[in-house]
Parts: C-alpha cells; structure tokens; sequence
C-alpha cells in the first residue's frame, strides 16, 4: 500500500514533536499527529486540549474536542477556564498545534469569515481557542492541506496572529511566544525566513515538487535555495498511524 | 433553593422570552434535553451564549428562538458547518441572528467574571486579530503597576443557566465530573440555574474536592436520564457519533431541517418520545 | 520536571538567598519539614509570602531568614500571637522584618493571577479599610464598561513554592486532596516548585477533576511521611493541636526560642531526627 | 449549673440565623454560634469556611480555619481563590459571620495594629478575610465580648469596614452588603440606628444592666428607648452547647 500525502504530512508534523513537549492540541490533524508522536518517538509528550484534559493518551482519536477519552486518559481535568488561565496563559505550553482554514505567507490564520465580515461569504466555526494559542505558545506548528484555497495572499479576516507583517513585528507587538515554527503540508514544509519571517518552503515530501507547491499557494512561494526532501515515514510510523486510525475507525465510524 | 421538578414545568418557570441565556457544555453533558424544551415552549428573543455551540444551537437558531448568539467557536465537532447557524447569517433565514464573537480564552474568563461579581476580565490576549475590530466589547487597559496592555472583556452575566449532570440528590444538590468545561461558571454567573441530571440518588457520593453545585445556588433539577443525548455523560453513556454525522445533511436544507423538527421535537411532548421517535427513524434511515 | 531527591537537596538546589518564597498551606499540609530544612540551611534575605502565616514562619522569621513578608493573617491558629513575629515588628529582633499587608481576598486573586501570568488582579475590595492607605500596591482602577471603581494588586511571581502533598508517583506527579488553600496557585505562580509528600506510590489514583500537579510543574519531589507535622495531612493523620499550644510559651521569649530551635532545628539533621527528638522532649514537658 | 454570659452571648449569636442562611464563618466565637445554630433551630444553615469547605457539618468545632473535620463533613471543599471569587464576591453569602479584636460605634473593625501602624503597641494578626466579608455579605453579624478595649472610642486602624462614620456613608461608598446588622456581647445585642448607623443597646441580657453596658463601652452609649431583655438560653439551646464544647474538648484539649 503506497503511503498517502496526508500520511506524510501527518508524519512530517508528529516528529517536530520532541519527547517530553507539552503540547495544546487543537482537534483533527493537529490531534492525529500530536498522538501519533506520542505512540512513537515521544511517549512522554504531554498533550492538553482546550476542553480541559491535561495529559491526555487516548487510544482513538477524539471526534470532538471534549471526547470522553481524552477525560478517562489524563492525568487529570480541569475547568477550560483554568486551562486557558493557569496552563496556556500562565506560560506552560511548549507549542500550539494548530489547523487552519487559510493562512497567509506570514503564517497568520482565518477561522473566521471568508469575505466581508458582516455579509459572509462563507462563514466558517470562529476562533476558538486560536488566538491566545497563537499568542501565548513557545511556539506553533500549524498543519493544514496544501492548496490556493487555504493558501491565500490576502486574508480576509485574520482570525489569529502569526508573524503579522513579518520581521520584528511579533516582538514588537509583545506576544510572548515565538509564533509559528513551521507549516506543515501535504507537499512540504514552510519554515519562516529567520530576518522576514515569510513562509520559506525548506522541504518537500518525497514525490512532491516545487512547482506544486508554487501552483497550491496564492502568493509567490519563496523557495529555499537548498530544499530538503523530507525523509520518508518509516514503516514503524505508517503502522502506528494507520493502526491509530484504523482504530479511530472502529470506534467512531469512517468519517472521524 | 432546589426544587426538583419536571423540565417542562422548569423550563416554563425559569427561562423567560428576552433572557440571556447559556446552555454550556463543552462535548461532555450538553443539555439537548433542555434544548428541545426551549423549542417546544417556543422561547423567544434569547441572547444565547455558549463557547462551543452545536446542534442544538443550531437547532435553536432555526427555529427562531434566538436574537443574538454570543459564542467562540461555532460547528458540528469532528463533522462540519452549523448550517441553520451560516443560513441565518449568510442568508437572514429565518431572520438575520445578531453575532458577538469572542475567542475561548475571552468567553472562559468572561464567565470567571461573571461568577465572581466582576464586572470584567482581563486576559492577555487579541493581539494581532481582526477580532477587536468587529466589536466594541474587547477593550484594551493598562496595568496599574506595570503599564503593560491586556485585553479587557465584559462579564457574562446571565438570566439563566442550564447544564447537565450525572447526578443530583433528593434536596437538589448537583454533582458532576469529567469534562466540566465552564459549565460551573456558567451556573455562578446566573441568576437561575436548570439542570438536568441522568440520575437522582439518596446520597451523592463526590470525591473530595468535587465539583458540587450545592442546592441554593440551582433553580430546579430535573431528572431526564439521556438528556445528554447524542452528547455523552461519562459514566453513563458515550457520544452518540452518527447522530452528529446524521444531522449534517438533515440541516442542509429549511425543508428538511424544519420536517425533522416538526416530526422529533414539535411532535413529541418529551425528551423520552424524541429518543423514541428518533430510535424510530433512524432504523428507517440506515 | 521533577526529580525525586532529598529535601536537603531539594532545598539546597532550588532555594536561593533572596528569593521569593510561599511554603503554602491553610492549616492543613503546612510544609514543616522544608521549613525546617530552610532553617537548617541558614538561608537569608528570603521575601516569604503566604496568607496565613503560623508557626513555621514564626521560626523563620526569628532564625532571621526573612527580609520580608507579605501576608493576610498571621497568627498561632487558635491559639494567639506569633512572638517571633511580633519581637521582629514591635522590638526589631532579630531585626524588623519589613511587611506588606493585604487581605485574604486580594492574596488568593494575586496568586490566581500570578498562575494566569498576569501581572495584576481586580478584586471588589478593600473600601472603607486603612490597609490601602499603607500600601502603594493596593490601587484602584474603573472597569472600561461600567465606570465602577475596583481594586487591583499586583500579582504574587514567586521564585519557588514549597507545598506539602500526600502522594506523589515514582515519575514526580503530585496529588493533594482536601482543603487545598492556594497551593495550586502558588506552585503554578512559580518558577521553580518543591513539593514534599507523605507517600510515593507506584500509581496515582486521582478521582476525576482531582488536584493534579503533573511532574512538569515540578522541581523536586522528597519523601517526607509527617513532613506536614504538627499541621496535618488528611488520609494520613490528624492535627497536633497540643503542639501549636505548646509553641506559645516556647516562643514567648527569645531564650526559650533559641534553645528549641538549637536542639530541634539546628541539631538535628533531618525532619525525621526532629520528629525523634521532639517526642522526647514533649514527653519530658508532660 | 449557672448560665454563662458567653454562653448566653452564644445562643444569642446563634439565633440571629435564619434556617437555610448562607454563613461564611470566622473561627472562633462566629464558627461556635453557627454551628450551635446548625444543631439547634436551623439545620440547613450552611456554613462555609475561607479555607474552602461548603457546607460544613462539624460535630466538634475547629480549633483552626482548616480542620480536616471542616473538609470532611462538607458538602464539597474548594480552592481559597474559588471561595472569595466566586462565592463570597459572587453575592452568594446571606451572612458574614465575624469576631473582632476591637469596633468602633459604627461597627468598624480593627484586627491589624493597636498604636502606630509602623511602630505599633500591639501587632494584631491582621485582615484575615473579614475585609471583603464585611464589604461583600448580605449583612454582617459580629461577635465579641463587651469591654473598654475591645469598644473604642477611636479605632487606631480601620481593618474592614463597617458603617464608616455612619448615615449612608456605606451606599455612598457603593459597598453590596448591608453592613453589621447586629453586635452580639456577653452583655446583650447592639443594633445600629436605622438613620444614623449608630450602634445602639436593644437587648441587655438576663442580669445585666445598662450601666454595665455603658461602663464596658468606651464611648457614650447609646440606648434604645425600650431595651429588650434576650430571651434566657432555652434548656435545649444549652444543652446543645454544651455538648458542642464538651466534644470539642475532648477531641481537641482544653484550649480549643
């Protein structure tokens, strides 16, 4: 069976996940790599979702964001006020693993609205916990697939902040944390320019090639004058992921 | 103080047309029992807050019950669109909701406020989101001793609460567990509290440092065993998946929105018959 | 994340001379024995905060590690005075502890705040009462909806926070049950966190919602059974309340002070060596 | 056996809760009436301690704010934070139930510092919670017994606040609760003037005079036109109190 890109963008985005990383878990892709990291080369990661589990192993991935597995598996459950208080605010999150609808080349997120804001073209869930995620992290990995719908020169709304306009502008607008770390799609993975902190794209999924990326992304993709290939997932990955959803499968039926 | 009663009679007495109101639940014990009751009681002009609404938000938008939606993040969990919610706002059906849009870290400590007599919250947060832009309730102060500039957000202040919860006792004490999202809060935060409960028992047995909402501060408990349904009330039974799957093209359209109304909540007198209806249809469906 | 150690060496590694400190407790769990180890240990300069200061931090302050303290009730509870303390403020020995008063209610906010990262907390508070008038760390702001007039107090960050908890597990998580004060607070307030407890077990138990403090919040773990003594730790033992009675007389003057210290404190080597000593000298007393 | 004037200044405390009152206890004297309350005419007061038990139920009365008995017997226990946050400040205390180490004639309370604040004669223990308590209650009950230095002319610090300087200088200074409704003393009930706020003897209790009264005051008192005479302790009131302190003896010592 061949290995599908969105297996390798889940596996690319499971090991940024050092072991021992405390991590807040946004649901879908975000939950499906962070867990895949923990069932493989970092069994300690500490995963906390905004609904309250700290320290959370759950053998399935959640639908939701408040499954009753993620209460069962953890360390403990708090009040989501006191994870957004005392965990997210208070400094304890070491990254934010985001999804997105759209991000720009600066990594900053829509969640909210495509078109106006008051006559909606579509409107999408909102910001939920995103904003101070962005804000607060160490740092943020965003996952999401890679095309011109998601990738858009200009967003609408800017739902959640990631390098604003580039440069120095987070540390001058006093964010705590570092801002998005890296873009991981299902052709590559963009990285900010360390000075511009434009999404760079520094590495490309075996098979992939840069003109895809250029042609799924709604700006001019700068391009790394070096481009790593990402390393293949190893067959002890592809087996944890696909047991995961395989099991994922079983417990809440194929569309989870 | 407590009374326990039914839902019908606690939903009539205690939520009044033009109340804020919130039905919390975060995945974990979210009240569509009562949900359905507002609908049924045909409750209207309700500014409604809730961090994460769902189906039965959307099933309360439909239906006309709501004039304002305060909330942070609004969809079908692991599923998709609220359609009735985008229809309302992108299409004024069946009228145009008026929207306050919020992030969690606001709502969750707006409700902190709320609870505890403040008039406000300061968070550390916004930064760099359109979001401010489209209200004029997200703030910005200085500290006093620092001069750094935090968010400042309004409390939530409520008519009325509901929640959900594994178990009350006889005089009305209230326990729940697991996943408790800002459903506490919510209840502090109000004036009048419903909740329904899977379960009335003699003793309530909670661990030390539980979280009890004790009798004064709850309007009515109401026994509806299920009422979590197609949420899940841990301990008692898991989430309903299909359920949230099956509404999505159920909501799609006003036509078939309004029919499943008609024939699951309209038609029926109690959260009981819904389940037994929808037990109904859903065999017929698969 | 935590290490299991000795508390000699915990106290030794993650308490520095002028750091801010809370060894927190509300009567129950108060951390004697790291008390003592900080004692034993001769740190100076130590900005000690805690709301209700007893006899732990009597000792303290009259073995002359404190410079400062911040606090909302200081007392022997139920029974009276803390000498120590009043030697130090009325009569300057072993110096004159500088103080900074607040409320109980202002406290537990700072803590909250200083857990949420916040650099101040708002309370309802304080009106009509002379401590603001002695403090430039009570100021009051308005709410920018409501115009009312709040108070704010800068949060409490702390260097280190030393608690006592009844369990830990072999990898440094931490559970505590019962009253459990501010602890929390303090320990998420904190840079670095020293935790004593009565038990390490092979798994924790935690029912749902308990007080968790996972092994990432924490510096040091140290085995210390009785190390809440005299105060108690509920599942493992009660309140010596003859203790707190017989510290009155004890630290009435400096020479009885100086003299238990010296054979209690100084000249014993371990919590547990003063826990031998002192059952003799109380026999001897009786 | 001769009733005591603390005991009758016990059950006289005692009775002024309502069965079903909301009272947030201090220790001592306060925590000995409410409980007497609880055992005698109004078992569903409910008593809630700053250290975080709701709804305590102690058979034997705590030596300190944060007996294991006070957690045990609860309904459930809370975080210190959670108490003054969401139950005091959050409006949902019927009662303040206080003691004081010395009150003015119009109620307020000092428990910081007899002389100088910087150089003081005597060093109290300080604030505690009654700050708050005395602003947030629905109304406040004091406790104390009635001597020249407990009732001064001017207090030498204002530690929590109680009719000010009287009038409606508390509404003015837009406090929620109502302020001290009662001052209970081993010689009989003070109330304050419904105009002026001025505390006023209305009830002298059985043997004990107004001259006493005024002697142990260290302003002129005031008295009502018609003092009322505290009905005795009831045999029943008695014997409950008593039984509280004989088990509080035992399980405590003699000085508790």
């Amino acid at each position: 069976m061949g290995v599908t890109p969105t297996e390798t963008m889940t596996v690319a985005a499971a090991r940024m996940l050092r072991n021992g990383t405390v991590c807040f878990v946004g649901i879908g892709l975000p939950s499906a790599a962070a867990n895949l990291a923990r069932l493989t080369h970092a069994p300690d990661v500490v995963l906390i979702y905004e609904s309250g589990p700290i320290g959370a192993k759950p053998s399935v991935l959640p639908l939701s964001i408040g499954d009753g597995e993620l209460a069962v598996t953890a360390d403990t459950v708090v009040s989501t006020p006191e994870i957004f208080r005392y965990w997210l605010q208070g400094g304890r999150i070491d990254v934010g693993f985001l999804g997105a609808a759209q991000i720009d080349r600066f990594a900053n997120i829509n969640t909210t609205v495509i078109g106006d804001y008051d006559r909606p073209k579509v409107r999408l869930p909102g910001a939920g916990g995103a904003p101070e995620i962005a804000g607060s992290a160490g740092e943020v990995l965003i996952v999401l697939k890679h095309d011109r719908k998601a990738f858009v020169d200009t967003l609408s709304f800017i739902t959640s902040v990631g390098h604003l306009d580039g440069g120095d502008a987070r540390a001058r607008a006093k964010l705590p944390g570092k801002g998005p770390t890296a873009v991981i799609t299902d052709l590559g993975i963009l990285t900010p320019d360390p000075v511009t902190r434009e999404l760079t794209l520094t590495s490309l999924h075996p098979g992939a090639t840069v003109e895809q990326a250029m042609a799924a992304t709604g700006w001019p993709l700068r391009v790394a004058p070096q481009v790593a290939v990402t390393p293949a997932p190893e067959p002890h990955e592809l087996e944890a992921l696909r047991a995961l959803i395989r099991r994922t499968e079983e417990a809440h039926g194929k569309a989870a | 103080m407590a009374e326990i009663m039914s839902l019908r009679e606690a939903i009539g007495t205690f939520v009044r047309d033009g109340d804020h109101l919130a039905a919390e639940g975060f995945t974990h014990l979210i009240p569509f029992a009562a949900g359905h009751e507002l609908i049924r009681q045909g409750k209207r002009d309700l500014t409604v807050y809730r961090m994460t609404p769902d189906i039965i938000y959307d099933q309360l938008i439909g239906m006309g019950c709501v004039r304002k939606m305060v909330f942070s993040w609004g969809g079908n969990p692991g599923v998709g669109s609220l359609h009735r919610f985008r229809d309302s706002i992108e299409r004024d059906w069946p009228h145009r909701i008026e929207i306050e849009e919020r992030s969690h870290a606001d709502m969750a400590n707006a409700y902190v406020a709320g609870a505890s007599g403040l008039p406000f919250a300061i968070l550390r947060g916004y930064v760099g989101s359109d979001l401010p832009k489209h209200s004029d309730r997200i703030r910005f102060i200085a500290c006093p001793f620092t001069g750094e500039e935090l968010a400042a957000v309004p409390a939530i202040k409520l008519d009325v609460a509901i929640i959900h919860a594994q178990q009350a006792d006889r005089r009305g004490n209230v326990l729940l567990w697991g996943i408790l999202g800002v459903q506490k809060e919510a209840v502090m935060a109000a004036s009048r509290a419903v909740i329904t409960v899977e379960e009335i028992v003699d003793e309530l047995r909670p661990a030390p440092n539980a979280c009890v909402l004790p009798r004064w501060v709850v309007s009515a408990v109401c026994h509806e065993p299920g009422g979590a349904f197609p949420s899940y009330a841990q301990g008692y039974y898991e989430r309903d998946n299909r359920f949230y799957l099956a509404w999505d093209p159920i909501a799609r359209t006003r036509e078939t929105f309004l029919a499943w109304m008609q024939r699951h909540v309209l038609d029926t007198a109690s959260f009981a018959e819904f389940r037994r209806v929808h037990a109904t249809t859903a065999r017929e469906a698969a």
